[in-house]
């Protein structure tokens, strides 16, 4: 048609919302400035993402935007976009090989902090918490890491049980259910993505355990529900993945009409609770 | 006399992966003071029904000497579909009767379209079945964007969150269908024809047995339990999640395997896929309340499925 | 020891030394079955000794330990006086020993050359030897062309028909230079123009030396070639002595342990009305046939290798297709387009090769003697197992299948065995015509003579009887009248009477260049 | 006459697969102007490279009768070995030969105990080889803590992006692979026994071949290529990834399988597999040229690789 660009778009995978989000505003944004998505997703298959690439430069895009799989492995794809001059930006997952023009991001160790601190206050710096991981993607341990530094000065939060749950919801409900069995006292699980705080939620509900807090991130909407149910899902870390998709659109806008760009688009990260939802609401329907 | 012994040989034999299952619930239960508490045990069972209800489909399949790859993605999109139809705006009982119907109607038609393409074009299970695979699960995808459908009538988590006296209602369930499987397996003509399709088609055939139909009604089989699966998944979650049920297709197929089921068709049971499925659900479960790392937790799993099944070898000698 | 008794120990030590195979007190066990309790057997340079017995009673299981496919339980095998550990096929090959196992060892998927020649390739260099497969073809042609065959070394060895695949399997044992062959029921479906070809053979084997066992339910056969003869019952020796030293009648006697007189028990019906009428059917290879059966016949067809007899009884069978010709059956216009309508409409068959289209081999014997009969047995869905149990037993007793109980499976079973299973399988099913494809073949005369007996009972019931078989004193002996085939045509139809071996093969071969080929 | 016929149908027969592939060809040529062009042809059998290696030593397990889910685990593992091993403080030669080294070693003796397992203690393949997948999965993730090695020495990167002349040196190193292991299949003792063992491993073992050691062989081999693969990836991403090749196993299977290999053993060729990888690697480069969604991208595949595979069956009636 009569797109004024073509950009290639490799996603890290499309089986999560916050992808399906980022994409959204990719999608609406690129709408707007009159380009064509040609969107992939690697599933977290870096192989993949650096033929999906490949393909972009056959193809002849006149940008690219990865989500990396892996900041380093993604390198040789992103170099051979450098070689035949395609400007690449990064969202969400930086690249630490090749020329990236832009990186437009949260971050992610400042997002697991959130949880962290959120963590410290709400059991007043002593409990035993779960962690459901999914200690296979970048991001995720990036996640982690953030929320172990911020409870690391308080010795009496003890991290008593770390399971994979797939980052899906089914399987992140069944480790959930085994580490309830296992720790009757848990105080608190933060769940690296609310596929995974949901599951914990679900297991929770099973047992009718109460006076838990579950701590999520990516403030989709059945974990925004949830938490405006006032259920175990007290809080989520927000990214605002739509807003990731849309600034990098128009930073590659900015790019295309000359402008200079900086070197990392920062998007703001937080945290939700109940009361933050609600005002949230309150200032939309006004 | 020999006779005898032949018996308790052949006995053990077709259950000595159940000595592997022994030992290790009891090994679980030295271990963890809290694995062998009957809310524990009650929880394997649970979390156990979702793949084992599949794995029966699996073993009437596997017995016919072919494989259905399309179980995880069957369950994923049975789930989004039933949902899908709960949300619109009739009556709950109506809703539940169309939602719950659609999702199993799903199962059989995909089931049917698996049984067609392999008997009437003579294409290999593993092809078709790793194609409807890959197709059910983009559908998933598509049907939904890739968000999870949510906001589902209240009630529709009762099913499997509920319990009838003290065991939940999935177990139950699973009970149900291992019963009535062996039951059809063991004493009907179907599951007679089963075995001979699976033993020596072409002989099943001249002895005068459809074949073809066999294998339509046993892919059938397989896709309707992939979908009751996948509505109880979806219920346990409350929502119809498009990407349930990921890389459920190996973990049926070992637990069928490990039970003893030949992947060349003819030799198996079911009671040897409920062990197969508790054996790994257990194994699992007992990893976890031990908070073994997970990383860890894969290289042990892999580690005994071996020795349970070395040790089922080497008592057939 | 007495002098005389220590000179006799003497001779016999001397006639080890002097013999090129000693087996002693062989045992082997089973669960539920002792195979072999005991076994001595011995062979000498040069000589044909036949090992006759009844089904089930160790033969196979006696060469299978000499050629290493199984192992015994106890017992000593001595070649040339030296004792021989045979513990894998491979050891047996050292030791010059070739088998022909009664069911066929070849791999369908590789061609008649490669199944030949399979684990005879050159040392070469190791696993990477390259190898020269226009001498590979040219070397199998030898060996076929010394049986008198005339085979595409080309065709994989899953399209050939039984016959063919048995000259394979023959052809397979005699590329090797071996001292010892064991022939195991060689014969079991060859016509009588590839068992000349083979007796040939023998002799030329054995001016060279080699020791030959013979295994074979054709007792013509042992008088025709046998210097020695060694019967087992119930996996003990109870008879050996020169083939002289023994008549036909004792021979049957010491195998089955008792008197059995007429082996082919006739009795003649007065003919009834017609059941199955072919008029000029065409179907692949098969020509212009036309012929009838009627109620209370058993009617025979007789035919060399590739004539097409088989091929025809699938055509009638609705497992291959017809492409014209009309076919009447029971009054009524007859095509059906697969096997269970044969069966629902009336008509079995019974296929040859029973391992490959017969038996369900994981299955037991209950099972696979109930399969074609199940609809009668069940109520409701649920399968009676109390009748199919007593029914199976039934069979199990009358046609005396030997097996440790009815819940082993059939892969379990001699091969005899297995035949006599798929031949309950179909006196179990209520049908009006009953094609048998070479329904005896390894099967011992006195289960024969049952089987005769049994044809008898279902032509007395009124029921049609066809009878493909390779067996010329059989089909002689049992049939009514006798159609005869060749490339595909019926050359003659023979009745009871004017029917004799000689005008049998002249119709058989009546068209030259009666060459086998497949596809 | 019949003769004749009989070789010509037999032609088809092995290659019709590749009747749907040049369909594909012609397909996406008319379709994008980017496919038909030799930068981008040459890219896709870069991308191949990967998946084909591996699916040449599984065409011999499963010309065998048996399956290795392995491959893909091996995938991670051999590159993760490898990177970690260059990284050691030694001289460039020395640490790249015992990098490689290493990665390869790991590949045979993985290999090797596979087939152990399946020969001496008798488990069937399937078992065997899905605990090694996760027990190698585990493995890499302990030994890097799930985060890939980097820093890697100048200079490894070049072995996967190299070319000589215009031509990748992975698409070479397939190409070479292929040749020796169709010569191998068609010429050799080897090639024959493989055959010989997956046709009736019984009669094999009747006329004298060693067949255990042909499946030991046979897993060695799937083993070294799979780790061979590992290490061309590693250097493709410049980096030893713990989730990398993640499910490589079905997609290898796929290919073998559409190439012609049946899963029961005895029949097939590397070249009907050569074909079949890339018939799915075009597959995805031209929906990714073309610019399909994703998840429609899953179900297109599934659709194609159904039709294929059944133009290929209807040939061959
Ligand atoms: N693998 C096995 N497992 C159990 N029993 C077996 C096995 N093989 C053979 N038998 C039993 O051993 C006995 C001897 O069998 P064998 O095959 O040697 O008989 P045979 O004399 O060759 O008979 P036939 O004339 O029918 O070929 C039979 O009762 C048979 O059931
Ligand atoms: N499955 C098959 N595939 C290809 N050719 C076959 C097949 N079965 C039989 N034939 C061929 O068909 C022809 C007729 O074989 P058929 O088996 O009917 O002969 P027959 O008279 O029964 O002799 P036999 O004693 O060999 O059984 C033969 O040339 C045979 O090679
Ligand atoms: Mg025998
Ligand atoms: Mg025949």
């Amino acid at each position: 048609g009569g797109a004024d660009k073509i950009i290639g778009v490799a996603l890290l995978t499309r089986a999560h919302v916050f992808y399906r989000d980022l994409e959204a505003g990719l999608r609406s944004e690129a709408a707007k400035q009159n380009y064509e998505l040609i969107i992939t997703s690697a599933e977290f298959d870096l192989g993949k993402q650096i033929a999906q690439i490949e393909d972009f430069v056959a193809r002849k895009v006149d940008a690219i935007i990865v989500c990396p799989v892996d900041s380093r492995g993604i390198g040789p794809g992103i170099r051979k976009a450098n070689d035949e001059s395609i400007p690449v930006f990064t969202a969400d997952i930086a690249a630490t090989e090749g020329m990236v023009v832009s990186h437009i991001a949260s971050d992610n160790v400042a997002g697991g902090r959130l949880a962290g601190e959120y963590l410290v206050k709400a059991l007043n710096g002593r409990g035993k918490i779960a962690i459901i991981n999914h200690p296979a993607v970048t991001s995720v341990l990036d996640r982690v890491r953030g929320f172990k530094e911020a409870l690391a000065s308080y010795p009496q939060l003890k991290i008593v049980a770390d399971v994979n749950g797939g980052g899906v919801r089914d399987k992140a409900l069944q480790a959930a259910t085994d580490v309830l069995q296992a720790h009757r006292d848990l105080d608190a699980i933060f769940g690296i993505n609310d596929d995974s705080a949901l599951g914990a939620l679900d297991a929770v509900q099973q047992f009718r355990r109460s006076g838990l807090i579950i701590i999520g991130y990516d403030a989709t909407p059945p974990a925004a529900d949830a938490i405006r149910r006032e259920t175990a899902l007290k809080a989520d870390v927000v990214q605002y993945p739509t807003i990731i998709g849309t600034v990098t659109i128009k930073t590659i806008a900015d790019y295309f009409s000359g402008r200079k760009v900086p070197a990392t688009v920062p998007v703001e990260v937080g945290i939700v609770d109940k009361a933050a939802l609600e005002q949230m609401a309150a200032k939309e329907t006004q | 006399m020999p006779v005898e012994r032949g018996k308790l040989t052949a006995l053990l034999a077709e259950y000595g992966i159940g000595a592997a299952f022994i030992l290790e619930l009891i090994f679980f239960s030295l271990l963890s003071p809290h694995f062998a508490t009957l809310d524990n045990l009650l929880n394997v069972t649970l979390q156990t029904s979702i793949t084992a209800i599949i794995a029966v489909g699996m073993t009437f399949v596997i017995l016919t000497a072919g494989i259905d790859l399309s179980v995880g993605s069957l369950v994923a999109l049975a789930g989004v579909l039933t949902t899908v139809v709960l949300k619109a705006d009739v009556p709950a009982p109506v809703a539940y009767t169309l939602g719950v119907g659609t999702g199993l109607l799903f199962g059989v038609l995909s089931g049917a379209a698996a049984g067609i393409f392999i008997t009437k074009f003579r294409i290999t299970p593993f092809i078709v079945t790793l194609a409807l695979m890959t197709i059910w699960r983009g559908t998933a995808f598509v049907i939904t964007e890739g968000r999870p459908v949510w906001e589902l009538p209240e009630g529709f988590a009762d099913l499997a969150r509920g319990r009838i006296l003290f065991v939940p209602i999935p177990t139950l369930i699973m009970l149900v269908v291992f019963a009535v499987a062996h039951f059809v397996l063991t004493r009907t003509k179907f599951g007679r024809y089963v075995y001979a399709v699976g033993g020596n088609s072409e002989a099943a055939r001249l002895a005068g047995i459809r074949t073809d139909r066999v294998l339509i009604q046993v892919y059938i089989l397989s896709g309707l339990l992939s979908a009751l699966s996948g509505i109880l998944l979806a219920s346990r979650v409350n929502s119809g999640q498009p990407n349930a049920g990921l890389m459920y297709e190996l973990d049926v197929i070992a637990a069928v395997v490990v039970g003893g089921t030949s992947l060349f068709g003819g030799r198996g049971t079911v009671i040897g896929t409920l062990i197969g499925s508790l054996l790994i659900g257990v194994l699992r479960n007992g990893l976890n309340l031990l908070n073994v790392e997970s990383y860890v937790q894969q290289v042990v799993v892999g580690i005994v499925i071996l020795l349970a099944v070395m040790m089922d070898r080497l008592r057939k000698r | 020891m007495t002098k005389q008794r220590w000179s006799r120990w003497r001779q016999k030590r001397l006639n080890e030394m002097n013999s090129l195979l000693v087996m002693q007190g062989i045992v082997k066990e089973y669960p539920g079955v002792r195979a072999l309790d005991g076994v001595d057997f011995d062979l000498q340079a040069g000589e044909v000794h036949c090992l006759v017995g009844e089904n089930g009673a160790g033969k196979s299981t006696l060469m299978k330990i000499l050629g290493g496919a199984v192992q015994k339980d106890a017992g000593s095998v001595s070649i040339d006086g030296q004792e021989a550990m045979i513990s894998t096929p491979i050891d047996a090959q050292r030791l010059g020993i070739g088998i022909i196992y009664q069911d066929f060892r070849l791999v369908d998927e590789l061609n008649v050359a490669e199944n030949i020649l399979l684990g005879q390739e050159p040392a070469g260099f190791g696993f990477l030897t390259v190898l020269d497969r226009k001498a590979e073809h040219k070397r199998a042609e030898e060996v076929l062309s010394q049986l008198g065959e005339v085979l595409d070394t080309h065709i994989p060895t899953g399209h050939l028909s039984a016959a063919q695949r048995q000259i394979v399997e023959i052809a397979k044992a005699l590329s090797r230079n071996v001292r010892i062959l064991v022939m195991d029921e060689p014969s079991a479906s060859l016509s009588e123009h590839e068992l000349n070809n083979l007796f040939i053979i023998i002799k030329r084997l054995k001016s060279e030396g080699v020791g030959i066992v013979y295994i074979s339910h054709r007792l013509d056969e042992v008088f025709a070639i046998g210097d020695r003869v060694t019967v087992l019952r119930d996996g003990s020796r109870v008879h050996a002595s020169p083939v002289g030293g023994v008549d036909r009648r004792t021979l049957i006697r010491l195998m089955v342990g008792r008197e059995l007189e007429q082996e082919y028990p006739k009795i003649e019906l007065r003919p009834g009305a017609e059941i199955l009428r072919i008029e000029n059917l065409s179907a692949g290879m098969l020509k212009n046939i036309t012929f009838s059966v009627t109620r209370g016949e058993i009617f025979g067809i007789a035919g060399l290798v590739g004539a097409g007899r088989s091929e025809l009884a699938h055509v009638l069978f609705g497992s291959k297709r017809k492409d014209s010709g009309k076919v009447v059956f029971d009054g009524k216009d007859f095509s059906p387009r697969s096997p269970r309508e044969a069966i629902e409409a009336g008509l079995g068959l019974l296929t040859e090769d029973r391992n490959r289209y017969g038996l369900i081999l994981p299955m037991n014997v209950r099972e696979n003697i109930s399969l074609s009969n199940l609809h009668e047995l069940v109520r409701g869905f649920v399968i009676d197992r109390g009748t199919e149990r007593t029914a199976a037993g039934r069979f199990t007793d009358q046609l005396k299948i030997k097996t440790p109980s009815l819940e082993v499976p059939v892969e379990t079973l001699s091969g005899g065995n297995r035949q006599k299973v798929i031949l309950a399988r179909w006196l179990f099913t209520k049908s009006k015509v009953l094609i048998f494809d070479e329904p005896t073949a390894g099967i011992d005369v006195g289960a024969k003579r049952e089987i005769y007996l049994l044809m008898n009972e279902l032509v007395g019931r009124g029921i049609g009887v066809v009878m493909i078989s390779s067996d010329l004193p059989e089909l002689l002996g049992m049939c009514d009248r006798i159609a005869v085939m060749c490339l595909g045509r019926v050359t003659g139809i023979l009745r009871r009477g004017e029917a004799t071996q000689e005008a049998i093969l002249s119709l058989a071969t009546q068209f030259s260049g009666t060459e086998i080929h497949a596809g």
